[in-house]
């Protein structure tokens, strides 16, 4: 069970950062998004992986370690909140710069392979 | 005894001028003098002592830590040297006040000099490295101010700006050299250095520290190859060009050499460096001087040279070379002097400097140019002006060296062709300026300057006729006491006397001056010989090589800072990566000693969805709405994870977030480019792709080795006194409103500014609206569906019930006010998906940024609460109580605290949610302007 | 008896989340995503009984709830969304 | 525990199951999206409903207390389900979704569309 | 339009119930504690909520709205096992419908709750209201008999809920 | 008294929060009365915690009365100390330079101004780890609102890369927490020093791990190579008293790195001591290099002086390499002369800009300012400081560092680079001088008064640099004996878990 949860960990890590890669700051919202589930369930892992233990006293008899339990819900709320800003910052910086480009300027298409741009909107 | 007097009163004096200046020029000039005057007196009541052969010394405790202490000493050498700042500035200051017009602010002039004059005493009189440091790059800085007084000419910025450049290098690598000798005798004491000169000589470091001593002193004493910025400093007003660049500032740099005789000199690299040095820029100086039509310049050049004169007699090594040095320096300063107040008074009454036009002065100023031609011959070393003497003495000293081995004669043989050069520009100046002929377009019609304003001139003329008659009455003290200051050992025995009898030294004058007279007999053909060089202008050149420094400087930043945040964010990636997996490559073995839970179906597929909606939202991210929903479906996952494995608060708050964040990614989408272009060129995929790859493996590897290996925490601390002394059953609720209740408040204080963040920003958004969706299909007619409302508005009580009791049950089982805030949120979000703004916002009155305020503040009264009772902020409070017929129920003070986290959270997500749906209902408005 | 049904269930509903997850992929259009979407909602409440069953506990009785109630304002939320563009007008 | 109980609750369980899993495989099968609209809505419905009740009665007997908190998902799951099929239907029709040939009236669609009359 | 309290201590007395009922539920108690807490949350909740309210006709007749009820429930357990079958089946016997039903209910409360009926029960889906709310679209899975169906949503559904709303 | 550690971050959070509602709430001029006495109030309180933990030894506030390592503890030692009261100066000079009026180019200026000096605050007094990454975040939210003060394209665009940026590091952040209490089970720092040592092989390796992620952290908050690329433009396009205020925010990383790894990854780790040393060094040079090389590249007063920023993060960060009590003691000077002199040139910059029209602070000719003498001497002023020229702090900090060098080999790399980097700031603050107060047009007759307080707030953030010298003794005698307790892990643990350090 450790090493499918450890490659869950890491594919969503993969995920996460590949899309914070991205050019465009709603992509890279989430691939934000995604790395703080990478990020929520590495830090929840430091406590171990405890079935049927809930830290609940008198409902388990062996009790999963709470500390990182308490430490992700922590960094969950503190991640939405930066979420929230960094979305909200993705639209006024289409509002303020017409483009959506983390860069605020769109660069021009890269040379080659421009046969298969397609224009979407 | 007060040495610390001897520079505090002109340090003082520098505020006098700004003080004053109001007063009328003549009550400025007076008053700047005073103290400076005072100073000198000082000197001069203590040059008793010097003479006896007491030095004197006076130190004060300043910053030991770094060796710097508030040290002096008055020894010889010092004492020449103040008399010659403190005597030429008084000069100084009476000679400006009649060279400075009256459109130049002469207080800012005044403070900046008496600045200047104080830097330069406290170099002189410094015992301790790092002060001595501290004055010397004081006077570039003063020397800066000085240079660029004229601010609007732009020579004046440049010359300036060379000069502070120049020096100021030379001033970092002083510092450099002067920390390796502090380091090398384990002080900064200027008494241990001197008394350490063998220690110092037989150190490894010690060529180091020579270079770098010596690049301070050369690049201010303008020493070859540094000696460009001199001339260009000349845009400074004569005064200045009197002072820092004949008597003073110049002459920093031979004093460093002077100072540091006793533990620098004596080796054969300090002789090959100074001497040949000396002597390159000897000669280079006195050829320059005589092709300069500016007289400035050829002062300035001759300085040059007469500096590359003195350094070449430091070079020596000898014993009676140092003292010819001392007292070059002397004279260099008095005639040199003079010469650049007379040509100040040339520039000041006649309007030039060019000497093609300045012609046959004598007619108009022959007082003036008696003056300056007395001086200008001492600058050619005739007889009975000091000038001769110690060029006498250079002479005997060239003869007794051995620099170039066999080939040692030629120095003698240079030294004489320098000298004649010498001589041919003094009669250049003397010649060109006050005879041959009449003068050429001068703006004014030259005359006598104002009485007072030659005294200094006189004075200082005086001086050379007196030094040259009756050297040993006159300076015969000083050079022994300054001398010994320098040679520490003894002085050697030397003839201060007009005459030595028929010997080579004379001979070589004599050369030197019938070879002078010959060269400026047949100049012009030197003059034609010359002008095929391009003369170089080092200014341009200097500006030049700064410019391209600059130029490659903003190449690398441009490079480097191209401003793509896929860059920067590359580069932090690589670089964890690095950091993290590097350690790993110690780590043998994967997996550590902890028995491992089996795997079963539920995960796997949980693990499947998981990973296959994540590569989903990867593959498909520019189709936005999709990836979002395959992001969803990752969060959904995640909950259940942390159901699965035994967290059931994390579940609960994953959830709640998840949806919030979908509902805001949702809101967000809308003003945002639905589907985005492929951007990115295939190398740059598959280059992400690996780096965030390997980055996944390190991350995964690490979470498996620690998921496998065994845990020791503090953890179970947590578990034994959360009922007992949190009371709470449920552990991770106690951990957040108790144990770690503050790291609590801060979150929530971060949701709240984030929250304040959020409406700042929408605040100034003028945002584009879509009037279609991504297909181009025109939105649907029904903005509020019925059913929806019907629906929306009934479940809404039962959501709030759930809420209150998912807060209440928050302490003992899973829940708390975090959660219970989320879903209040979603509850009322839901109402405004299903009515809109314009029907809830009169049923919906509550200014959530109070509520954000209070819920904060809630929860720090909470913990603020405990000061009443003696305990440490957060400490919490829990009791039982029984109430007939209801039964036993528990009150905490965490429930408050919680209470304030609910409000936060439902204050925070409604400001950013409501605020955000209100941004489009105020006004639509086409999307004209699309950029992508 | 009741492990062997509880079981049955789980693969049952797996089973059902892998379908699910087939019909996100293949849509063809974006309702049908979101409908996937929403019944995955709804078979994770599934997985989550299950799970309270296995493990002899209520502690997930509340996840379950919000799932239910939370699934469907994120639903809605998609939808409006898809008609209007702009979920808050 | 008891024989009957046991049996009650893995009969629930079991047929719950089939049924969600029949909604989720009417999902993936049938031809067009709101064919697709009806298997989710109606059989998870009942689906989770039986598994609900397997919990109900699992829970008050291991308990020894009845535990009907369970029914409060059904309740909530049978209030929202039509709004999402309704507001799923919404999203069809205005996307125009491809509707499978044999349906009869399918210009009713396009009225429906409108919310016009028929 | 602002709803018209009856009483102003339970602007929404349907829902002071059921809230009492749930949070009981919820809580899987009858301690007095909770019978409290339920009847202040009953009182309170409605109170907060009764402004996000929109006045709709409300239950007249409980026993005829339980009979409704349970009915429904009825059904539902019937059209699952239909439509179980109609997936299970080979979907090319299929024969969807779509069907306008006329209506005689006029308020939009009872027509959401005939509209989740009718998405509930038999193999059929509400998919859209008209906009003057005379019509309810109706998808079918399996249409055998247009009218018979129609009536069967009139008569079955419609009917009862006119009684209990009395309109 | 014996709550006074908590003061600094409790005064600034409350009056953030109070200035949220009525009746503080309702007006400019109500904020700035109040946060400006509030700062001045926390001035003091900064102040006499400094004092109290000089005095009386390290003060420990036990949040909640949960005792280390289990609870959260602040510890106020002379570092920590050091540093809340040079935030709170920092602040109030930037604070009165806002109340001029650029506090009222958007809202919630000083709420959010206190909130991001609590946090700030905060950071520096924090002995739990977790509450370190905590109170990042809320400085860093804080800061993210407080950049798009004033709007316009520029802040947004920088805005983006900065918190892009910054929350990938914070998801950096906690992976290496997770690592850390993964492998040591403790989250209070000086416990986690204690109990880092009895770690086996496996375990060392993943607490290096997280030893050096944690450097990508807060290398990457102190703007170290290379991770220094978000400053400039960031620092450049922040209005004045926001940039001012994050001179402070770059010293919040290398605090955490000193703290960290000199506490954790002390001498007394182990295998696990200095880890980060042998990359420090080549970073730290390198970012003091490219430093110099924006200071020369700068085509602004702004962005020249952003990149004296990663200079003197270049300076400090050579000054943690050298892993040494003399050296820490000389960055912990440098840091006080370097943070506020560099706060008081963003302000001065913005000064410039306001009175030169279209030119703004860019080095071109441009129209004579009409009120350049005040600027003038205030810049030249600040100039020496920066470039270390005597008689200001600025070489008695640069001195020091080159002192604390001598006897390692790294002084090769490190004498040449700091001074060839003085340098490179002298020639390019000395051109910024000469062009931007020399060079002109003509005359203008565009008067743009200067408000007092603006002059006030400069010359309170400039007078700190005499004074630094004049008592650079006792001054030094500090950051001594904050160096030494700093280093003196045994000492350190004890202080916090008694007998700990066994
Ligand atoms: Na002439
Ligand atoms: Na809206």
């Amino acid at each position: 069970m450790e090493a499918v949860y450890a490659f869950c960990v890491g594919a969503l890590t993969t995920c996460g950062f590949f899309l914070v890669l991205r050019g465009r700051t709603f992509t890279v919202v989430m691939g934000l998004t995604l790395l703080s589930y990478a990020v929520n369930l590495f830090l929840f892992a430091s406590g171990r992986l405890t079935l049927d233990g809930a830290a609940v006293l008198g409902q388990s008899t062996v009790y999963s370690d709470p500390l990182p339990q308490a430490l992700v819900l922590t960094a969950i709320v503190i991640g939405f909140a930066m979420t929230a800003f960094v979305v909200i910052l993705a639209m006024r910086s289409r509002a303020d710069q017409g483009n959506d480009h983390v860069d605020g300027t769109v660069p021009p298409p890269p040379p080659r392979a421009t046969g298969s741009y397609r224009r979407n909107s | 005894m007060n040495l610390l007097w001897v520079v505090l009163l002109p340090l003082i004096g520098t505020l006098v001028p700004l003080l004053t200046e109001r007063f009328g020029r003549s009550f400025c000039a007076l008053s700047v003098a005073i103290l400076p005057a005072w100073s000198l007196a000082l000197v001069l009541m203590y040059a008793g002592d010097i003479f006896d052969g007491q030095d004197l010394r006076q130190s004060i405790e300043w910053i030991p830590s770094m060796g710097l202490d508030l040290s002096f000493r008055l020894d010889g050498l010092s004492l020449l040297f103040l008399l010659l700042i403190l005597g030429i500035g008084l000069l100084v200051i009476l000679y400006a006040r009649y060279y400075l017009s009256s459109n130049d602010s002469m207080g800012r002039f005044y403070a900046y000099l008496i600045l200047f004059m104080t830097s330069m005493v406290g170099i002189v009189i410094s015992n301790n490295l790092i002060q001595l440091w501290m004055f010397w790059e004081l006077t570039s800085i003063s020397s800066f101010l000085l240079i660029s007084f004229w601010s609007h000419k732009s020579e004046a910025r440049k010359g300036a700006r060379m000069a502070l450049t120049v020096t100021g290098a030379g001033g970092l690598a002083l510092l450099a050299g002067l920390l390796l000798i502090g380091n090398i005798v384990d002080s900064y004491d200027l008494d241990t250095v001197l008394a350490n000169g063998d220690l110092i000589r037989s150190h490894a470091i010690y060529p180091v520290a020579l270079i770098l001593v010596l690049l301070g002193a050369f690049t201010k004493s303008a020493q070859f190859p540094f000696h460009f910025w001199l001339p260009h400093a000349m845009a400074a007003p004569t005064p200045v060009s009197a002072y820092l660049h004949s008597a003073t500032m110049v002459k920093a740099g031979i004093f460093l050499m002077a100072r540091f005789y006793p533990v620098l000199a004596g080796t054969d690299l300090w002789f090959m460096i100074v001497s040949l040095t000396g002597l390159t820029t000897l000669l280079l100086g006195a050829y320059i001087a005589l092709f300069k039509h500016d007289l400035k310049g050829l002062l300035a050049y001759s300085t040059i040279s007469h500096l590359g004169l003195i350094t070449l007699l430091l070079g020596l090594n000898s014993d009676l070379g140092a003292v010819a040095a001392i007292f070059h320096i002397i004279n260099h300063a008095t005639f040199k002097a003079s010469l650049f107040m007379a040509a100040g008074i040339i520039d000041h009454e006649s309007g030039s400097r060019d000497m093609r036009k300045l012609n046959g002065l004598w007619k108009y100023m022959p007082y003036t140019a008696t003056l300056a031609i007395v001086a200008a011959l001492s600058m050619a070393g005739v007889p009975l002006l000091n000038g001769f003497l110690s060029k006498e003495m250079f002479f005997a000293e060239t003869l007794n060296q051995s620099i170039l081995g066999s080939l040692s004669w030629i120095v003698p043989l240079l030294a004489t062709v320098g000298a004649a050069f010498s001589v041919a520009y003094s009669l250049r100046f003397i010649h060109d300026v006050f005879f041959n002929g009449e003068p050429i377009d001068l703006p004014k019609t030259p005359k006598e300057p104002p009485r007072y304003m030659k005294v200094p001139v006189e004075i200082l003329v005086a001086l050379c006729l007196l030094v040259g008659i009756f050297p040993a009455y006159v300076v015969g003290d000083l050079l022994s006491v300054a001398s010994f200051s320098v040679l520490t050992h003894g002085v050697p025995i030397h003839n201060l006397a007009i005459w030595h009898g028929f010997n080579v030294p004379l001979f070589m004058s004599l050369l030197a001056m019938v070879g002078g007279a010959t060269i400026y007999y047949n100049r012009r053909h030197l003059f034609q010989f010359q002008s095929h060089f391009d003369e170089p202008d080092a200014k341009h050149i200097f500006e030049g090589v700064i410019q391209s420094i600059v130029k490659a400087t903003q190449r690398i930043t441009t490079t480097l800072e191209n401003g793509s945040l896929q860059r920067y964010i590359s580069f932090l990636l690589l670089f964890t990566l690095v950091m993290g997996a590097l350690p790993l490559l110690d780590l043998t073995q994967n997996s550590g000693s902890r028995p491992q839970l089996p795997v079963d179906g539920m995960t796997l597929t949980g693990a499947l969805l998981m990973i296959l909606s994540a590569i989903a939202t990867v593959i498909w991210h520019r189709k936005r709405f999709l990836a979002l929903i395959f992001l969803s479906v990752v969060g959904l996952i995640v909950s259940l994870v942390f159901a699965r494995f035994s967290a059931p608060d994390l579940a609960l708050t994953q959830l709640s977030v998840e949806i919030v964040t979908v509902i805001l990614l949702l809101l967000a989408l809308y003003f945002l480019p639905q589907n985005t272009l492929k951007e990115s060129s295939p190398s740059r995929l598959s280059r992400d792709l690996l780096v965030s790859g390997l980055l996944g493996c390190v991350i995964g590897t690490i979470c498996y080795a620690m998921l496998t290996t065994p845990l020791d925490s503090i953890s179970d601390f947590f578990i034994a006194n959360s009922k007992t002394g949190g009371g709470g059953t449920n552990v991770v609720n106690v951990i957040l409103v108790d144990f770690r209740g503050f790291d609590t408040l801060g979150e929530i204080t971060v949701l709240g500014i984030a929250a304040l963040g959020i409406f700042k920003l929408i605040a100034k958004m003028r945002i584009y609206i879509p009037i279609s969706d991504d297909k181009g299909r025109t939105w649907s007619n029904d903005p509020h569906p019925m059913m929806l409302e019907m629906v929306s508005q009934s479940l809404l009580p039962l959501a709030l019930l759930v809420s209150v009791y998912i807060f209440l049950r928050g302490h003992n089982v899973p829940g708390g006010g975090f959660i219970a805030g989320l879903i209040t949120s979603v509850a009322i979000i839901q109402q405004y998906i299903a009515h809109g703004v314009k029907w809830i916002k009169p049923r919906i009155t509550t200014n959530y940024q109070w509520m954000i305020a209070g819920g904060i503040l809630m929860a720090t009264s909470t913990g603020l609460g405990s000061w009443l009772f003696d305990k440490p902020f957060l400490s919490t409070w829990f009791d039982h109580f029984h109430l007939p017929w209801i039964g036993e129920f528990e009150l905490a003070s965490a429930m408050v605290f919680d209470l304030g986290v609910y409000f936060t959270v439902v204050g925070a997500v409604m400001l950013i949610l409501a605020n955000l749906g209100k941004l489009s209902t105020s006004e639509r408005f086409d999307e004209t302007k699309e950029n992508d | 008896m009741l492990s062997i049904a509880a079981t049955i269930a789980t693969t049952l509903v797996c089973l059902s989340l892998i379908l699910n997850l087939w019909r996100l992929f293949k849509g063809p259009s974006r309702p049908d995503r979101i409908l996937a979407l929403d019944t995955m909602y709804i078979n994770s409440i599934a997985l989550i009984i299950l799970f309270g069953i296995f493990s002899a506990t209520t502690l997930y009785f509340e996840a379950a709830l919000l799932i239910a109630m939370l699934g469907f304002v994120s639903t809605a939320a998609m939808c409006k969304y898809i008609l209007r563009g702009d979920l808050i007008e | 525990m008891e024989f009957w109980i046991e049996l009650i609750v893995s009969v629930f369980l079991v047929t719950g199951a089939v049924f969600v899993f029949i909604g989720s495989l009417g999902l993936a099968k049938l031809p067009d999206f709101y064919t697709r609209l009806h298997a989710p809505t109606k059989a998870t419905t009942l689906g989770m409903s039986c598994l609900l009740i397997a919990s109900v009665v699992l829970v008050s007997f291991r308990g020894g207390y009845l535990s009907l908190h369970e029914l409060l998902i059904t309740l909530f799951l049978l209030i929202t389900a039509p709004v999402t099929a309704h507001m799923l239907a919404k999203t069809a029709m205005h996307h125009k979704l491809d509707i499978v040939d044999r349906t009869s009236d399918k210009e009713l669609a396009k009225k429906a569309r409108e919310r016009m009359a028929p | 339009m602002k709803a018209q309290p009856r009483f102003r201590l339970f602007p929404m007395p349907a829902h002071s119930i059921l809230l009492f009922i749930i949070w009981l539920l919820l809580n899987n108690t009858l301690a007095p504690g909770h019978l409290v807490l339920a009847a202040f949350l009953a009182i309170t909740i409605p109170l907060l909520t009764s402004g996000l309210q929109t006045p709709q006709p409300s239950f007249r007749k409980p026993l005829l709205t339980t009979r409704y009820a349970l009915m429904v429930v009825w059904d539902i357990i019937v059209a699952n096992f239909e439509v179980a079958l109609l997936v299970l089946g080979p979907s090319k016997k299929l024969a969807p419908a779509f069907i306008a039903v006329p209506l005689d209910i006029r308020h939009e409360f009872p027509i959401t709750i005939l509209a989740s009926t009718v998405s509930l029960t038999p193999g059929t889906v509400s998919a859209e209201v008209s906009e003057d709310k005379q019509w309810l679209y109706v998808h079918v899975l399996h249409l055998t008999d247009k009218e018979a169906l129609i009536a069967l949503i009139k008569q079955r559904y419609e009917k009862p809920l006119m009684e209990i709303f009395e309109c | 008294m014996q709550h006074l550690p908590i003061l600094p971050i409790l005064i600034p959070m409350l009056a953030g929060v109070l200035m949220l509602l009525p009746p503080i709430g309702n007006s400019i001029n109500r904020h700035r009365f109040f946060s400006v006495s509030v700062m001045i109030g926390l001035v003091i309180a900064s102040a006499l915690l400094l004092l109290t933990s000089h005095q009386q030894g390290t003060q420990m506030y036990v949040l909640g009365g949960w005792q280390p390592p289990f609870g959260i503890v602040l510890v106020a030692d002379r570092l920590s100390t050091m540093m809340v009261l040079l935030t709170s100066v920092l602040s109030l000079g930037a604070l009165l330079y806002a109340c001029a009026g650029d506090d009222n180019d958007g809202m919630y200026f000083h709420p959010l101004f206190m909130f991001l000096v609590m946090g700030v605050n905060g950071a520096f007094l924090t002995g739990d780890i977790f509450n370190l990454f905590v109170f990042f975040e809320v400085l860093l939210i804080a800061s993210y609102a407080l950049l798009i003060h004033g709007g316009g394209k520029q802040k947004t665009k920088a805005n983006v890369h900065y918190v892009i940026l910054n929350l990938v590091g914070s998801s950096i952040f906690l992976f290496a927490l997770g690592i850390l209490y993964g492998t040591i089970g403790s989250l209070n720092i000086a416990d986690m020093a204690v109990k880092v040592r009895l770690l086996d092989e496996p375990g060392q390796a993943l607490v290096k791990a997280g030893g050096l992620l944690l450097l990508v952290v807060f290398g990457l908050k102190a703007a170290m190579l290379p991770l220094h690329f978000w400053l400039p433009r960031t620092y450049a396009a922040a209005s004045a008293p926001v940039a001012a205020l994050f001179a402070i925010m770059t010293k919040v990383g290398i605090y955490s790195i000193l703290r960290v790894h000199t506490v954790i990854f002390g001498e007394d780790a182990g295998a696990l001591a200095s880890i980060a040393v042998p990359w420090l060094w080549p970073l730290a040079l390198l970012t003091l290099v490219i430093g110099a090389i924006g200071v020369l590249a700068s085509p602004s007063l702004r962005l020249t002086v952003a990149n004296l920023v990663i200079v003197s993060v270049g300076t400090l960060l050579v000054a943690i390499a050298m892993h040494r009590e003399s050296a820490t003691s000389a960055a912990l000077y440098y840091m006080i002369h370097t943070t506020l002199v560099t706060g008081a040139l963003f302000l001065l910059a913005d000064l410039v800009s306001k009175q030169r029209g279209k030119a703004e602070d860019r080095y071109v000719i441009a129209r004579k300012m009409k009120r350049g003498k005040i600027i003038g001497i205030a810049f030249f002023i600040a100039a020496l400081i920066v470039v270390g020229m005597p008689p200001l702090s600025g070489f008695v900090g640069k001195v020091l560092i080159l002192q604390s060098a001598q006897g390692l080999d790294e002084i090769a790399w490190v004498w040449p680079i700091v001074l060839l980097a003085g340098l490179a700031s002298l020639i390019a603050i000395s051109r910024a001088g000469t062009t931007i107060f020399w060079r002109y047009t003509e005359d203008s007759n565009i008067d743009i008064p200067i408000a007092p307080l603006r002059v006030i707030a400069i010359v309170l953030l400039l007078s700190a640099s005499p004074l630094l010298v004049i008592f650079g003794g006792p001054v030094t005698d500090y950051t001594n004996m904050a160096a030494t307790q700093l280093h003196d892990t045994t000492q350190s643990v004890d202080a916090l878990i008694p007998g700990g350090s066994e």
